[in-house]
């Protein structure tokens, strides 16, 4: 059998990204329109939820508690400490680190996604309603971030043009991205194998294809971004590569315990390892406007979007493998 | 056929913030708007693909009096935060007294 | 076996309808951009006219031409008494009713599609050629509606700025969703078998997956429409609930008389009920300016289309299976 | 470098008419014009999804014996019956002369 | 909230030029801009499909002094040879000590 | 068996494109919007890309070698004695002769496309690195074409404003259609059968359907160019129709000494027939600005492409059958 790094850094996915990458950096003139990437968000997003919903429909609760639990408890403690140790040992601002630490906390439904290929492809199973967990990690540590940012300055200005909590947390679940993955995950859940039979068609069967144009996009912007590299300094590369990984075995760790399968147990640990690029940026440019771009979409579309794809998923195979040999 | 002279602002904003101003344009006293998608670069960010979020274009056509209310709205409220750019011009516009309010 | 009520109000497609107006209720940030809308719609009228030619093409004519009538004898009849019902009792001007007659002699394709949707999973039979009524039936109303509305008005303020009778004509033959629907089912038509089991990998087998999310972006126009109906005003209300049911009851029984299937007849009946919001409001801003879109496009869209997708298809079914018992 | 001075005509109409407009314009004696999409909301109707229509936003340099000419067309013949807004602006035009006709 | 007299230049141009072209206006001294995207007709050729090509609409708020040299500019690199119209307009900026260098 | 003129024309993809220029002719309202034809172009050349790489990974160096070549004389000498034609018995100057080589020396990946379609409708077989054949023609044409046109005239007027030849270089060698051909090709010549059964569902089972949607669009533009017809003149519309046939010959002789099948001869045939309008027209704005879309455009896309999918691919066939008989 080949080996699994070989296996993840041949898939077309991750080939097209490298492929974006490469186009910027030959100043190709190759563009998305911006209703493509849009277009294909949805897909994404309305894909993983209906199939999501369709396998937890499988699922029985006693199956499902514990890995939610888990979920539910990485969601939440990802962004705190993150956030303290963007503030005093990287020096950030509030605006700044809490912006990131949003962004670490919550998560990347392409990173999932890929995370599913790479493991179909090595020919290893993992429970049928890794989606559901997917869902529940996106909002939580946005809102956490937020929250503590707000709480933790008497300084007015930095909070000034922000939006109200109230408003930010409407914001937030009512944002694209959660109301169209909880939305289809409700959808999938409710229309059952009769409805998942008449959508699979288009949200199953050709998937790994438009992940694949997804990723070619995703590699033109990180390209752009890679200029930003130098501004982001050394404390956030280090940052962006070594929490992914701690995340990873965190989620590995908590998966085993809850009983999960050491594919499943892989999963979530992508989960928490991996950065959000949608629902993120999206809530913080209106929630923490005094947030730098630069920061937060450098480090997770630059830094830890190409780490988790192209090492990190290998990598975290092989610490679930080690883990669960224990 | 008669023309009035009216101020068009124009207002360049992060996507976002597009719903929360239309309306509190029409608060200040415009009667309508015109909205398009653009790209841009400033000061502040670049805003060059849907990832990095888009600007919206907004053109309102208004009486000079509610022009200064807008661009003072603009001032106080967008400016300190956000990524903006806002300009004014005379304009001679048709039917134009319709919007004069 | 389940109720065909539930059957249908647990359709992905319905479902992801119902999530569009419960985003623009929450006032969420999904929108779907306008070139992703033109899009699908370009998707499905050339989907359901390559299918129905290719269908057409299995058919005799013999088999047809009672059907064909029949669609033509609705076509031409809905649109005269809608007229007068909303100018006599609904005191309507005479733009506007005709602009509302025009939308109720049309019919609509996505409601149509729906209906396919809900026979086969039903697994109820119905001709295959179908879309071949849907073709007929789109466009003849609504050139009645605008005659109606040039002949029974001496005013002319009421035309002005219309375009003349020809420009109409030209305007809606060659509109788009008449010639691609007409076009395509000619294509389908001469391509025959051969040339179907070229394209029906995209025309057919995601078709399901396409209207889920066509629906979606249906649901949240929909939703942002539901702030109008109180402008609509109660007797359009009624109208846009009475209308389909008398209609579709009307499809049923000239269907039956016409030696359709139940199938084929309940599909005439959904056809006669469905009101257009595609080719009849285009058709109508040029032809008759001054009526208002807050009428037609409210009652078209935020009344009937619910109406008939969420409580009309197995309404109609049962008065169907009524009639076929007698 | 030598600039003009000419008259920059903005008009916003349903999108149903812009082709219908365009040659119009072409022969009231505007050499060339730009065309952008958008939405909006006037005093008639909001028009913010393709299913509500869209507006197009024409712009064309011209003449003020033109620009004249086309707010006459616009008032006499669109204005009555279509949402649309129109409005006129003085530009200093590069290469200006060749548009003047 | 104070405003500033500044020059609103408008550059329509080949969107294959684009890039070029922004990264020369910043070079010139301005200090942002805002394009969208947009069609037209002119005297060279028609650009109504992506087939055919788009164009770009360009707006950048400069000083005086720069606008005059995005002109010349314009004038001696790109309208000898492109398909191209520019015009400039005075316009109230908010903020707009900012973008005057 | 069918006559092969009458499977070209019934294909869905020949009759899309007949009902675009229909469209035109009745002054439709139907427009594909500009997002979904980049769409539909980014998707044909990843899907030829993907599907050529993927088949060169079955193919060997001894096997292909031969044919790259012959494609390779083909494209450097088509654009030469084109861009003499043009000059001299075409009285064009330099620039309109060596825009109009240009385009003539590269190819379209549509026409291939319709002749993969017509092969197979024929069930006929053709080596399946064709797609590697249709990489190496495109760019170097341009090149030639440019080069001609730089060198042979002291003219600068004709050349100011143009590009530097080391600038028209990288735009060409990045320019999105060379970049996601050679691109997508090597992704699918790494990700071998595992990458190509995991993308295949989306980039090869609907493909024949995305074509015929972008044939629809073809046509919607071709027949806005017909209008220019008389503009272009008795010489290039005997150039359009003549030199093809004249390409095509040399093509499939070509083809048949470097050992190719009649199918894959018949295919370099109508890839030296056919006339670039992605990538070449591109080129051409930016390096010969002078250069008149009117010529160029007009003779690829209104004249040589109908020809080559209306009457080329079954006479090159025809022509083929006759070479091979010998
Ligand atoms: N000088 C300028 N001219 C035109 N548009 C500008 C200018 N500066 C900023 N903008 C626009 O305003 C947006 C926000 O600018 P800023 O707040 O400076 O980052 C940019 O993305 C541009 O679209
Ligand atoms: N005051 C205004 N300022 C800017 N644009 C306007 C204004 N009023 C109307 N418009 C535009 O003109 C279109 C038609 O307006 P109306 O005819 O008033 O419904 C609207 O959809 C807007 O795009
Ligand atoms: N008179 C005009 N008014 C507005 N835009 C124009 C005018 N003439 C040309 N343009 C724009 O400039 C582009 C190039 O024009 P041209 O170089 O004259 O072909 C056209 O495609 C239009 O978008
Ligand atoms: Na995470
Ligand atoms: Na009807
Ligand atoms: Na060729």
């Amino acid at each position: 059998m080949e080996h699994p790094l070989l296996i993840s850094l041949l898939s077309p996915m991750v080939l097209a990204f490298v492929l974006g990458i490469i186009a910027t950096l030959v100043k190709s003139d190759l563009k998305f329109p911006e209703e493509l990437y849009t277009a294909l968000t949805i897909y994404l997003l309305v894909a993983i939820g209906l199939k999501g919903g369709y396998k937890l429909s499988l699922s029985t609760f006693a199956e499902f508690w514990k890995p939610g639990m888990a979920a539910v408890l990485i969601g939440v403690s990802i962004p705190v400490w993150s956030y303290f140790i963007l503030r005093y040992l990287g020096k950030f601002d509030v605006a700044n680190a809490a912006a990131l630490a949003a962004h670490y906390g919550s998560v990347s439904a392409v990173t999932f996604s890929e995370a599913l290929a790479f493991h179909d492809n090595l020919k290893l199973t993992y429970e049928g309603y890794m989606p559901s967990l997917l869902t529940i990690l996106e909002v939580p540590a946005i809102l956490i971030a937020i929250f503590i940012a707000r709480t933790s300055t008497q300084d007015k200005a930095s909070q000034a043009g922000g939006a109200s909590t109230k408003e930010v947390m409407r914001e937030l679940l009512a944002g694209k991205s959660t109301l169209l993955l909880v939305g289809c995950l409700v959808i999938g859940l409710l229309a059952g194998k009769r409805g998942w039979d008449q959508v699979s068609p288009l949200f199953d069967v050709p998937f790994r294809g438009v992940l694949t144009l997804f990723l070619l996009e995703a590699g033109l912007v990180t390209g752009r971004r890679l200029g930003d590299l130098s501004k982001a300094g050394p404390f956030l590369f280090g940052f962006g590569i070594v929490m992914p990984v701690l995340h990873a075995c965190i989620g590995i760790v908590l998966g085993k315990a809850a009983g999960l399968s050491m594919g499943g147990a892989t999963i979530l640990g992508v989960l928490a390892a991996s950065a959000s690029y949608i629902a993120a940026p999206a809530a913080v440019r209106v929630a923490l406007p005094t947030a730098s771009p630069t920061y937060y979409l450098t480090a997770s579309l630059a830094i830890t979007f190409p780490f988790n794809i192209l090492i990190g998923l290998p990598l975290y195979h092989a610490i679930a493998q080690a883990i669960y040999a224990i | 056929m008669k023309t009035v002279l009216l101020k068009l602002v124009t207002i360049i904003i992060e996507d976002e913030l597009e719903s929360k101003l239309l309306s509190e344009l029409l608060n200040l006293g415009a009667t309508g708007y015109t909205v398009g998608t653009v790209r841009g670069k400033g000061l502040y960010a670049e805003r060059e693909s849907a990832w990095e979020g888009e600007n919206s274009r907004i053109e309102t056509l208004v009486s000079a009096e509610v022009a200064d209310k807008i661009m003072a709205h603009l001032a106080a409220e967008y400016f300190p935060h956000f990524g903006a750019a806002a300009f004014v011009i005379t304009a001679e516009v048709l039917r134009g007294e319709k919007y004069a309010g």
